[in-house]
């Protein structure tokens, strides 16, 4: 009986008795929620040109914070780190595609996404013997002090990463509607001999939507690294970006988006209101079952490519 | 081969002259079948009849809702409209393997065969669902288990024999060339001892030689077994030889259906099909 | 082709040729072997790598300056467990047998890798030191022979944060405090104290698991600082979830003067990151910060002006490399108390779980071993493997550590003894281990 | 020349069918395992077996049970760890309740209660497929970690939620789990449970579940057509891979390390045992095995390499390597043959067979 009310009822009386804090929840879910999406926007990219499940996602959002972080700790100033960690980048993108992904060009999905797990293990060696283990403190000037609008309280960082992700989202549709590239990279992901049959160059695809990602794992290594300092554990987010990109669908930007503020919502309400039903610290595994609940019904996620089966 | 294939018909005036099942009556029935993918019409109106032990050859040019039409048939795709019945029963909504158990087995028109797996144990597939040994049999190979694995492996050696596959019966499907996985699938679908057995273009792709293999292979099982065949086939030639009635469709609808030669005459068909190519 | 032929069938070459090598090579020095279990790599490296470089500077220092332990010279041995505890049970099997006595003593370092050795341990005879983590009934010694606890445990950790609180409110009754814990072993090892104190002082005790690792705490933070409004945190924390806390906590206005880590949460590395939001937290510790002690200036002198120094020279004194440092004096001691009774050689495990049990650590061998002020006295016995240590409060003024508080005493007698005692004679009854009597 | 099955001719199929038809195979397994039974526990060390037989043994369990799943049925799944965990906890919860039980029973029953438990978290697989089932499996490894941390019952009370393995004996007085087990005594134990149990899957794999399993991962579509339930023969792959994992799980907790907590489960382990089902073969059981040697002796290799060659690297140095070396060497074998080191294996012996004479 406690269990039926702790879950059914004493949430709800919970919201209705102070419908400002729930605000006030629901917002710092959806702020955090955005924070997913930085990372799960990586996966999606590289998924959709090129049909391989980038595990390494999230190491590479470490090893371009663990880069620009060190640089600026070698005295480079912002700028400067900015542009030696986006040359960084880009030679990762290249040596990926030269050395891991032609090689294996045409082997099963799943082979691919086992490489992509080797390179994480390289990358996470990798920048730790550039950069050791330690961790380091990315202060890019990012305010943390809270602010209360309307008895509301939300955080300004979260509200500058929100803005962040919004102008990230907007310079990729503009990149993918308006450049050549950006239209040979959706004709690449559209399909793959088409766009070979018609002269696009499938390596140099890669290469740039690898970087692109790397770009985007850039942006969210520093919004990650300026919240948490740059260290290990910063790889780690990828675990929270898989359940976003499973419920907005691998194949989708706008899905990256509303799935990571599903999940951050979800997840965070759950937390504070249903803790007491059924015990606390289940953000672990509430975004999995959220998404998973969300599958049965869609079982290419929310804004991914339907499957048509046939035989 | 053994005569278990054999089904209801025995004496011998279920014979004919030269050794065939004589055709009986009705087995499967399809009655008003209409079916649309989102607004796109595959089917409409459609009803024929399929006779026990005969050839029926479903034929009409690419689009024209053949392969729908099996799909149907063996529940891979649910009509929104009409009705099909299997041996006097109105079929109820369901999955594909009931179709399977209830003694349809069918091939495809793209190559459907289980790549990983070798020649012989995709034809062992076939007789999955009469293997009924439970888990723990199979995990120590004892008793029924045992008996199951080389009771079906002589039913299976047998097919093996008949469509002159021994020699790559241990080759993983996917390195065979294409003549022999049609004649892999074939065998899978026979392994299942089907009182009717779709085939999906048998012979698509095939040189002329590989075509008369077919074309005997598939004479002799409806002749040894009275397995009623339906097939979907381009070439006329093939149809009009070894088909004993032809339905004829077009853009999704009915346009004939008899005898080849009656086929052959019909003013509908010479305008729709055989005026255009042939 | 070729050269793939050619690759693989080198690799494959090497691999088996080093597998039959791998056994491990039998330390030909004829000293003191002292294994060490560190984490320089993994997420938590930040905080593994100065209480490693601590430790190994401690027995540099004597090896330098004194020539070893009574002329016994210390050899020694790292391998890094990335707070894995697979990886931590093989760096233990590999280096526990070296040396012409086998390793000393060993220290995990994690509490998941202290209880997949716990049993390991007993077998082999080596005694096990976990200052400050793993479990706090094994203090009991009378149950857990082969593991020392000194100088503190969680449960007296705990203890002494309650004390320190009751101190600044005067009375507990009617207050609220909040744990925030990492969801694991050693995160829940001081809910048992902390309950049994809430029923016997009266105030209301709220748990908030963190899930590993801890890099999303805002539901948490809000519950606190904007629903629950507690009067205290207390923290149990380790890793990237510190500085997530701390900064989470400031970002709803939670007082950071009643913000309370154990001392796992209360190091350099844990407020750094967090900035300035991180001013006026409060940590426990069982020992002082800064390199202001006798020890650091011997160490700085024989080790790092030679260049030989395994840190920093600035990060000498954080409170993890103090830790590494009273960790590897425990194990020192413990060899130094042995050798008065089985004479100046290289001591097994046996002689140095008695050497350990014998160890009397009062202000005069403190001041001897410049470490006075560093730590509080201890005494350890064939009873009591937590020795008597003691707990203090220090507050982060921005830039360093500071005492806030006397040192606090744990209320043992009649309070966490019992506690020891019963947990630990549930888990004899569950490993059919026979209490041996201590007199 | 070596190889050569040449004038060994099948008179029957049921000699066709044996798990082994060629001679050099029967010979070479009743090699292997006179070495494992009777050589290795005389000379491997204590160091030797602790820290790589008995891991390799553990970790064959789990990479068999996952080569079911993903291997043979082709269900991608990442909460091989979760299951481990289910039978850790299992097997602790069953030697506590019920101390007269023998160990042999304690270690079926939890990959009874695993395999009951992998169903459930099977039953979205016939919806969900490939990758998105493989985030989805996600969900059971974060959950069932979370259940046994806040739920006490699952380790009696403990205030740590550590469970450590009560000693158990098998034929009366030989100790096979807790502190006074000798480790030869675990090693013999492990090894002949290991035996049994990859014989089982061994069979399974070429009766006609294993072809149900082979006939969905290759085209579940034609499958189902042919007559294969789809839930039925998912479910199936879902119970037994869990079934492996569990007992997997519970030799981890009871033999390997003595004592866990849950997070000694965590999604690494998963990938750890991925890694040796892909490296050692999709689909093939030897590949398990030797999926399981590659990935426990490559990091104790890497880590001791430097101290056999005489180089003095810092610890910390040797650490980051073993990362990069154990990165890049994946993705050389993927690269060099995708099909695993049990691919590997067959074209050596194809060689064999030819060996010395070119054609």
């Amino acid at each position: 009986m406690d269990f039926l009310y702790n879950f059914f009822i004493s949430p709800f009386v919970q919201i209705a008795d102070s419908p400002l804090f729930f605000v006030e929840v629901l917002t710092g879910g959806l702020l955090s929620g955005v924070m997913y999406s930085l990372v799960a926007l990586g996966f999606v990219l590289i998924f959709k040109a090129s049909g391989v499940f980038n595990f390494a996602q999230g190491a590479m959002v470490l090893f371009a914070a663990l880069f620009f972080a060190g640089f600026i700790d070698k005295g480079v100033p912002w700028w400067g780190s900015l542009i030696l960690t986006i040359g960084v980048m880009v030679l990762l993108a290249m040596t990926i595609e030269r050395v891991v992904l032609r090689p294996l060009v045409n082997q099963p999905h799943i082979i691919l996404f086992m490489a992509t797990i080797g390179v994480t293990y390289f990358l996470d060696g990798f920048g730790q013997t550039v950069w050791g283990s330690s961790v380091r403190v990315l202060d890019i000037g990012l305010p943390q002090t809270p602010l209360e609008i309307g008895g509301v309280l939300v955080n300004k960082f979260d509200i500058i990463a929100a803005v962040v992700a919004g102008s990230l989202v907007a310079v990729l549709a503009v990149f993918f509607q308006k450049t050549r590239v950006g239209r040979a990279l959706r004709a690449v992901a559209d399909d793959h001999q088409a766009a070979l049959s018609v002269g696009i160059p499938l390596k140099t695809i890669w290469a740039i939507v690898w970087t692109v990602a790397g770009l985007v794992g850039l942006v969210a290594g520093v919004m990650w690294g300026s919240k948490l300092g740059v260290q290990f554990s910063l790889a780690m987010v990828a675990l929270k970006a898989l359940p976003v990109l499973i419920l907005g669908g691998f194949t989708s930007v706008p899905g990256a988006i509303i799935g990571g503020l599903i999940i951050g919502a979800g997840e965070k309400v759950a937390e504070v209101y249903w803790a007491d039903a059924i015990g606390g610290g289940i953000e672990d595994w509430f975004a999995y079952m959220l998404a998973l609940v969300f599958l049965l019904f869609r079982p290419q996620g929310l804004f991914g490519d339907k499957i048509i089966e046939r035989v | 081969m053994s005569s278990t294939a054999v089904s209801a018909a025995s004496g011998s005036d279920a014979f004919t002259a030269d050794g065939r099942h004589k055709i009986g009556g009705v087995i499967l029935s399809v009655q008003n079948i209409s079916l649309s993918f989102g607004g796109v019409r595959a089917l409409t109106n459609i009803s024929f009849d399929v006779r026990q032990h005969e050839i029926l050859a479903i034929i009409g040019p690419n689009g024209a809702g053949k392969s729908s039409m099996l799909n149907v048939i063996n529940g891979f795709y649910h009509p929104q409209e009409g009705k099909v019945i299997h041996k006097g029963q109105e079929r109820k909504r369901m999955r594909p393997f009931m179709a399977a158990r209830a003694g349809i087995a069918r091939t495809f028109q793209n190559i459907a065969l289980f790549k990983g797996m070798s020649a012989l144990d995709n034809i062992m597939t076939g007789r999955n669902t009469m293997m009924k040994s439970g888990v723990l049999a199979q995990a120590f190979y004892l008793g029924r288990a045992r008996k199951e694995e080389t009771e079906h492996r002589e039913f299976c050696e047998k097919i093996i024999d008949f469509l002159e596959i021994e020699a790559v019966r241990k080759t993983p499907v996917g390195r065979l060339p294409y003549g022999l996985q049609k004649r892999v699938e074939l065998g899978r679908a026979l392994a299942a001892q089907p009182e009717i057995l779709l085939l999906d273009e048998p012979m698509a792709g095939m040189n002329l030689e590989e075509k008369e293999d077919m074309c005997r292979f598939i004479l002799d099982v409806n002749k040894e077994f009275g397995t009623t065949i339906v097939l979907i086939e381009h070439d006329m030639g093939v149809v009009m030889d070894i088909s004993d009635r032809v339905v004829v469709l077009d853009y999704g609808r009915k346009l004939a259906d008899g005898t080849p030669d009656e086929v052959r005459a019909n003013q509908d068909v010479i305008d729709a099909y055989l005026g255009g190519g042939h | 082709m070729i050269f793939k032929k050619l690759a693989l069938a080198a690799v494959g070459a090497t691999l088996a040729a080093s597998a039959l090598s791998v056994a491990p090579a039998q330390a030909q020095e004829n000293g003191q072997f002292v294994p060490g279990l560190v984490y320089r790599t993994g997420p938590y490296a930040p905080g593994g790598i100065p209480w490693a470089d601590g430790f190994a500077d401690y027995v540099s220092l004597l090896n330098a300056r004194d020539g070893g332990i009574n002329g016994v010279p210390l050899v020694y041995e790292e391998c890094d467990t990335a707070y894995n505890n697979d990886k931590g049970v093989e760096c233990y099997e590999k280096l526990k047998g070296k040396g012409p006595t086998g390793g000393a003593s060993v220290q995990p370092l994690s509490t998941g890798i202290t209880y997949a050795l716990m049993d390991r341990v007993r077998a082999d005879k080596i005694p096990m030191i976990t200052s400050g983590y793993g479990r706090a009934d094994a203090s009991d010694g009378a149950v857990f022979e082969w593991i020392f606890t000194a100088p503190v445990t969680y449960w007296a950790g705990a203890d002494a944060i309650v004390q320190h609180i009751e101190a600044q409110e005067k009375s507990l009754k009617g207050k609220k405090i909040a744990l925030v814990y990492h969801d694991s072993a050693f995160g829940k090892e001081p809910i048992k104290t902390l309950q049994a104190l809430a029923e016997k002082d009266g105030f209301k005790l709220d748990l908030f698991p963190v899930p590993h690792p801890g890099l999303e705490q805002k539901a948490t933070w809000l519950k606190i600082g904007r629903q629950l409004k507690p009067d205290w945190v207390i923290m149990w924390g380790w890793g990237v979830m510190n500085s997530t806390a701390i900064k989470e906590a400031a970002a709803v206005g939670f007082p950071m003067n009643k913000f309370v880590g154990v001392w796992w949460s209360g190091s350099e590395v844990d407020v750094r990151p967090a900035g300035m939001d991180a001013k006026g937290y409060l940590a426990a510790q069982f020992h002082g910060a800064g390199a202001n002690y006798k020890v650091h200036e011997d160490i700085l002198k024989n080790l790092y002006e030679k260049g030989k120094g395994a840190s920093d020279r600035d990060k000498v004194g954080d409170i993890l490399y103090n830790r590494g440092l009273i960790s590897a004096v425990l194990m020192a001691e413990g060899i130094r108390t042995a050798m008065t009774k089985y004479g100046n050689k290289p001591m097994t495990g046996e002689q140095i779980r008695w050497g350990l049990e014998n160890l009397k650590l009062d202000d005069a061998a403190l001041d001897k071993l410049g470490l006075k002020g560093l730590m509080a006295p201890l005494q350890l016995s064939c009873k009591d493997h937590e020795g008597g240590g003691k707990v203090m409060i220090q507050q982060w003024s921005g830039a360093a550590w500071t005492p806030v508080s006397d040192w606090i005493t744990p209320r043992r007698d009649g309070f966490l003894t019992e506690m020891y005692k019963e947990s630990a004679a549930q888990y004899a009854k569950e490993k059919n281990i026979t209490p041996r009597t201590c007199n | 020349m070596l190889y050569r099955e040449a004038g060994q001719f099948k008179t029957s199929y049921a000699a066709d069918q044996q798990i082994f038809p060629i001679l050099q195979d029967r010979v070479g397994i009743a090699v292997i395992a006179a070495i494992a039974l009777g050589v290795l526990p005389l000379v491997a060390t204590e160091y030797l077996t602790t820290t790589i037989l008995i891991p390799f043994l553990v970790m064959s369990i789990a990479a068999i049970g996952l080569n079911i799943l993903t291997g043979y049925a082709g269900q991608l799944s990442l909460g091989t760890g979760g299951f481990m965990a289910t039978g850790a906890f299992a097997a602790y919860k069953l030697s506590t309740a019920f101390p007269d039980l023998n160990i042999v029973f304690v270690f079926l029953g939890s990959g009874v209660i695993t395999a009951f438990v992998g169903v459930l978290f099977g039953i979205p697989s016939l919806r969900i497929k490939g990758f998105y089932l493989a985030v989805a499996t996600l969900a059971a490894q974060f959950f069932l970690l979370w259940l046994f941390n806040k739920v006490p019952w699952f380790t009696n009370y403990s205030s740590s939620g550590v469970i450590s393995a009560p000693p158990r004996a098998i034929f009366g007085d030989i100790m096979v789990t807790g502190s006074s087990a000798h480790y030869t005594a675990k090693y013999l134990f492990l090894l002949v449970f290991v035996g049994f149990l990859a014989l089982a899957a061994k069979n399974l794999t070429r009766c006609h579940l294993g072809r149900a399993w082979m006939a969905i991962r290759d085209m579940d579509i034609a499958a189902e057509i042919i007559g294969i339930k789809p839930l039925q023969t998912k479910l199936s792959a879902f119970a037994i891979s869990s079934f492996y994992c569990g007992i997997a799980g519970a030799a981890w907790a009871f033999i390997y390390t003595g004592s866990v907590e849950p997070l000694a489960f965590s999604i690494e382990i998963s990938f750890k045992v991925l890694f040796m089902v892909i490296i050692g073969g999709l689909g093939s059981i030897l590949g398990s095995f030797l999926g399981a040697g590659f990935m426990v002796l490559l990091p104790v290799i890497l880590t001791n390499a430097p101290h056999i060659l005489g180089l003095n690297i810092p610890v910390d140095m040797i650490s980051h390597l073993e990362y990069m070396i154990f990165g890049a060497l994946i993705i050389f074998f993927l690269i060099v043959e995708p099909h695993g080191l049990a691919r590997l294996w067959q074209i050596g012996k194809e060689k064999l067979r030819l060996w010395p004479f070119p054609y």
